[in-house]
């Protein structure tokens, strides 16, 4: 699970030129606010989830609860203009590129004031703003959308990078190969990150992929590829950062893997029956937000105190989001129109 | 005579076409170790073994054709597509591929393959996951396509489909899987292409299928209190189209209105619309109505989804109009 | 006033996009090098570069998402289907992403693209490459729908659609790029969702588009020799309908034959049919008529073919039995 | 351009399995009729480029000439009951495959004789008869039926191999990934032989894809692959049998790449003009033809009469299928609803 660059063939050749890139060392002053961001976006969800057994959110509702490190360092690694693309377990992913608490919560509920005026959901999280290009909700069906974003900053001169998020279940779609074929052919600025936790729904890797070292996706079109330890979002930054300057410097596209697990079922109406006995408890000794807790306390000589301060301080930002949802107004019927078709 | 929820009856249908039939299978999305996304396959796999009940990857146009090759083979696959919202990914294999395979070959491989799963507006799901799709496939020659609103008919239908020597898109609604009805112990068939009226009437027909009927029941329940006795006609099966059972219906009404849960622009109300016209135009007292979902696609907040769906009042109001000319 | 192919006016609309607007460009399989399978960017690559008209691989779902991508990057994309048979592949593309993407994103993202192509049936090519496909776009809420049939409408309405602010179908006819017809030499736009009467007439209207409007326009000769003078009235535009010029043509001729090609079950026809009767049932002397291609997959053979495919005959023998009644 | 097994780790491990079947000697026995199988395919195409120029034959033709190698040599590797499907360059597939040279003019004559009696046409040849599952118009979208006949075979315990024709263009194909993904986790008996013959079209390999060894797909699923000279019937034997042996064996699916050359333009309207210049000429070198010939008369002593004897045969084999095709009735109009549904 450590870092492993690909050993195929035309990859190989690219090697020196993401070698070179050595990230920063990891400062207090980073990890301070991205442990912030994890610890937010996980009560975010956690009050979602309040929210949902009171049927104040409805439909379907993907908690993203044990993966937070991978959007927070990810995101970290981009730029504002860089454009994110991400599929139906977005909550995090949107917070992540900058997006309040109470613009996503307003939109769980349904609600004018969310993100997306409460016309897309929980599923299709978007903001022009910050350049998140949105959640969708076909499997795999987004990542063509991602090497778009990569066309478009090459278009336009712009080095600007793409990233889009999927899971190990979308990497046997057939949309999924075809934006890697076109991205590597193309040298697209782009970077595809599996989330691989180990499940699609109730079905667990090995029993959908014959291998399950997602990255070797990239071998059959010959793209730079790795895999890496998406518990620690020192180690997410820092590979993800890597990849994102080589995908910048024009080398093209880098596909990458990050092994995390998601906490809670695929969405709120799924038990999780299927996880093996003690799966779980032993996933959560690498809690993403403890092992942060524990580098600022032990490394960086963060105080006990301040992280219980922050602990207030996130859990009154999360409180204020879902109550500014619960007040927020519902969608004016009279908009109804509004959205099917621009002017 | 035993009462069952729809997936029940799905399931008793899928069950027995396996003992009947050992080159019957089922392959789809979450349909083994989880029992189904709807719980329409639970215990299956621990009855037939994993030979038979397949779990996929998420590769529905990869397991959509390796279902036809194998149909092609001498097998008789049970395609569950966990909604047909995902079918859209493996629409060419449907469209280009089994619709197709009979008469490319010159009728030399028949493709004996049900496509069958979730269809219809669901609750807050937005607009990828909430959409009624069963006339972009009716649209195509060498499909048949069944929509089924009862347990019975579920069950009837069902194993009617597995039998057929030819490509069946059987569509279930996503939030019926738990609906009951009674359905006959003893074994049975509905053939395909049969309508069926669910209420009879006298002063005007509503036709529909799937989700809808039970709206339009509901609406005829009201409108029978007004003194307008509505007949509800479930098409069941809506390629082949029963046209005779249409055209009576119109006959003995002279008014009709069809109710489409789904897009109208050129969807199967449209169809019908245009062949009851063409067919009874004299026996009409009024042009023919349709009900059907706003022209938009579907948003997430309650408040509007239930501004685009059809309801019991769209197609009172639609009778009563119907009824006043 | 020059006189140009359809492949030309394409060309000539693309090309002059293409100087007005930086952020235009031809995506597609054969675009550049090759000239387009059907030569319509002849000359494109070297005029605008290999930056903006760009060959693409085989992967239609790939390239048409990534268009959509690119869109919301701020491109405007032009993605050509070598045929419309192929966008099934790349279907939950245009159906999934492209036609609610505006919606989802609760009006944020706006999607500009042109996805354009042959469509139709063609000539001994069987049943996978020669149909009509257009029902199975317009049914969606979000795509605009646009098909023609001479020269100056092609260069006209592809040029509106390269400028809408959606996403556009636009629907080409296989059989055409050579067709000729006269064009001004001025720049001009045609408006999408407008339709033009390609012939003025009073007895009986027949509504059509693409290549059938020519099949029309032969029918429509036979038929004033006969003494009934038939309208043909083109809609260019499918979605949105233009529903004010059909009604009006209605209006003026009492009689209705709908001339579509492709299948008919749920096709554009049918909703053009159920559309009429609703809002002109009284105007009406009889029911509107529906004439398609017949409700089988095209075959190779050319005799078999002849009689599958819509004929001159066919829409003159439509009109007589409308007029008639 | 030689023989090489795939150096990914998991197909490594399977490597030992196929290496232990040694394909036989090849005799005069063997090479003669396929020999003349590659003549008698190439004559009957080129008397349909003819029957095309007079309007006998219309809409697309995909001639086959100068990959008749290929498919002679993957179907000397099959058995009666193997199945094979295939695109829509497919007369020589199907020939290979047993049917007769009548059935396949008559197609493309369209006439009721015809291998699909007139229904088909030239890119839907199929017979039942000969477990030819047909050609497909659909660039990949025929791949997943190769897996389909495959996953039948395994269910019904058949032990027959399916054989899936694609081109270096359908490599591109989400279709064909997937297809290759399920055949890989559920280790069907199944060899995709990809004829890599360098355009797609109007399109040379390296423009349409960034990897131009094609087998190398299937690193990125962990299948076992190689590539191999597809200009010698022979090499193709040996190749394709090892894999169907080793597919038949129970070990999983197989990617194979032929790298061959056609010599006509993708259809008869294509002028081919995108041929580097000499290309062709020096591609007609190595002609699968002429190296059988050779190999004949230099290693198996076959006397040069006796090959003037086959030309003989072979043209008059093709004549009496044109001439069968042009006096064949056409479609009985009766039957035009007959193959829209089955019984
Ligand atoms: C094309 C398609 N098929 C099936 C589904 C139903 N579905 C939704 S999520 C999911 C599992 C996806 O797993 P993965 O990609 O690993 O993402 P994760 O849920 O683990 O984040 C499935 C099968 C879908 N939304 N789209
Ligand atoms: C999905 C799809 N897209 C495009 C086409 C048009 N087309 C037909 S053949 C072809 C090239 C295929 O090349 P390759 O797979 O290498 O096969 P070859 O013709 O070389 O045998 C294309 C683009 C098609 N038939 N299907
Ligand atoms: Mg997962
Ligand atoms: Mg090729």
């Amino acid at each position: 699970m450590s870092e492993q660059l690909s050993t195929n063939g035309a990859s190989m050749a690219d090697a020196p030129a993401i070698l070179a890139y050595t990230a920063d060392e990891i400062t207090k002053e980073q990890l301070l606010p991205w442990t912030r961001q994890m610890m937010l976006i996980r009560r975010v969800e956690e009050l979602a989830a309040k929210a949902y057994t009171l049927r104040k959110i409805k439909g379907f509702c993907h908690l993203y609860i044990g993966q937070e490190a991978v959007c927070v360092g990810a995101t970290a690694a981009l730029r504002h203009e860089d454009t994110v693309v991400a599929a139906y377990r977005d909550h995090g992913q949107i917070m992540a590129k900058g997006v309040s608490a109470r613009a996503v919560m307003a939109e769980l509920f349904g609600k004018a004031t969310g993100v997306t005026k409460g016309v897309g959901g929980s599923m299709h999280l978007s903001s022009k703003a910050h350049n998140f290009y949105g959640g969708y909700g076909i499997v795999g069906g987004h990542v063509p959308l991602g090497a778009g974003a990569a066309f478009a900053s090459q278009y336009l001169n712009k080095n600007e990078v793409s990233l889009t998020y999927f899971g190990d279940g979308a990497a046997q779609q057939g949309a999924f190969f075809e934006a890697l074929e076109l991205s590597q052919l193309w040298k697209l600025p782009a970077v595809y990150l599996c989330e691989n936790n180990g499940y699609a729904m109730g079905t667990s890797l090995e029993r959908q992929s014959y291998l399950t070292d997602m990255s070797r996706r990239g071998d059959g079109v010959g793209m730079m590829r790795w895999q890496f330890n998406g518990f620690d979002v020192e180690e997410v930054y820092r590979n993800v950062r890597k990849a994102v300057e080589y995908a910048r410097a024009g080398n093209g596209p880098v596909l990458l893997e990050a092994i995390t697990y998601r906490y809670r079922g695929h969405s709120m109406s799924d038990p999780a029956k299927y996880r093996k006995k003690g799966e779980l408890d032993s996933v959560k000794t690498k809690d993403c937000i403890d092992t942060a807790h524990e580098r600022l306390l032990n490394d960086f000589g963060v105080p006990q105190s301040e992280l219980d301060d922050m602990k207030v301080s996130i859990n009154a930002e999360a409180q204020d989001a879902y109550e500014f949802a619960d007040s927020s107004p519902e969608p004016d019927p009279a908009k109804l129109y509004d959205y099917t078709y621009a002017e | 005579m035993a009462v069952l929820q729809i997936r029940e009856a799905l399931r008793r249908a899928m069950t027995e076409e396996m003992h009947r039939d050992e080159n019957v299978f089922l392959m789809g999305e979450e349909v083994a170790n989880y029992d189904g996304a709807y719980k329409v396959s639970k215990g299956m796999l621990a009855e037939f073994g994993a030979k038979r009940i397949i779990d996929t990857p998420i590769a529905e146009n990869g397991f959509c054709g390796l279902g036809i090759g194998a149909a092609m083979g001498g097998l008789r696959p049970i395609i569950e597509l966990m909604t047909w919202n995902f079918s859209l990914v493996a629409y060419d294999q449907i469209i280009n591929t089994a619709a197709k395979g009979y008469q490319m070959s010159g009728g030399q491989y028949n493709i004996p393959i049900v496509f069958r799963g979730a269809n219809g507006t669901a609750e807050n799901l937005g607009s990828q996951h909430s959409q009624a799709l069963e006339s972009i496939y009716a649209h195509f020659p060498g499909l048949k396509v069944v929509s089924v609103s009862t347990p019975r008919d579920a069950y009837g239908l069902l194993k009617s489909a597995i039998r057929d020597n030819n490509p069946v898109c059987f569509m279930e609604s996503e939030m019926m899987y738990g609906f009951q009805g009674e359905v006959e112990d003893e074994e049975f068939l509905i053939p395909l292409g049969k309508a069926e009226i669910k209420r009879d009437g006298t002063d005007v027909v509503l036709i529909s299928w799937n989700k809808a009927i039970h709206t339009c029941l509901a609406a005829a329940d009201v409108l029978a209190k007004e003194g307008i006795s509505a007949m509800v006609l479930d098409l069941r099966t809506i390629r082949p189209l029963d046209e005779q059972a249409i055209f009576d219906a119109v006959a003995k009404c002279g008014r009709c209105v069809v109710v489409q849960e789904g897009y109208p622009f050129a969807g199967v109300g449209a169809e019908i619309s245009a062949r009851v016209h063409e067919a009874c135009f004299d026996a009409l007292d009024g042009p023919v109505l349709r009900v059907t979902n706003r022209d938009i696609p579907q948003p997430y907040a309650t408040n509007l989804e239930q501004l685009v769906n059809i309801s019991p009042e769209h197609i009172i109001e639609a009778a009563r109009a119907a009824v006043s000319r």
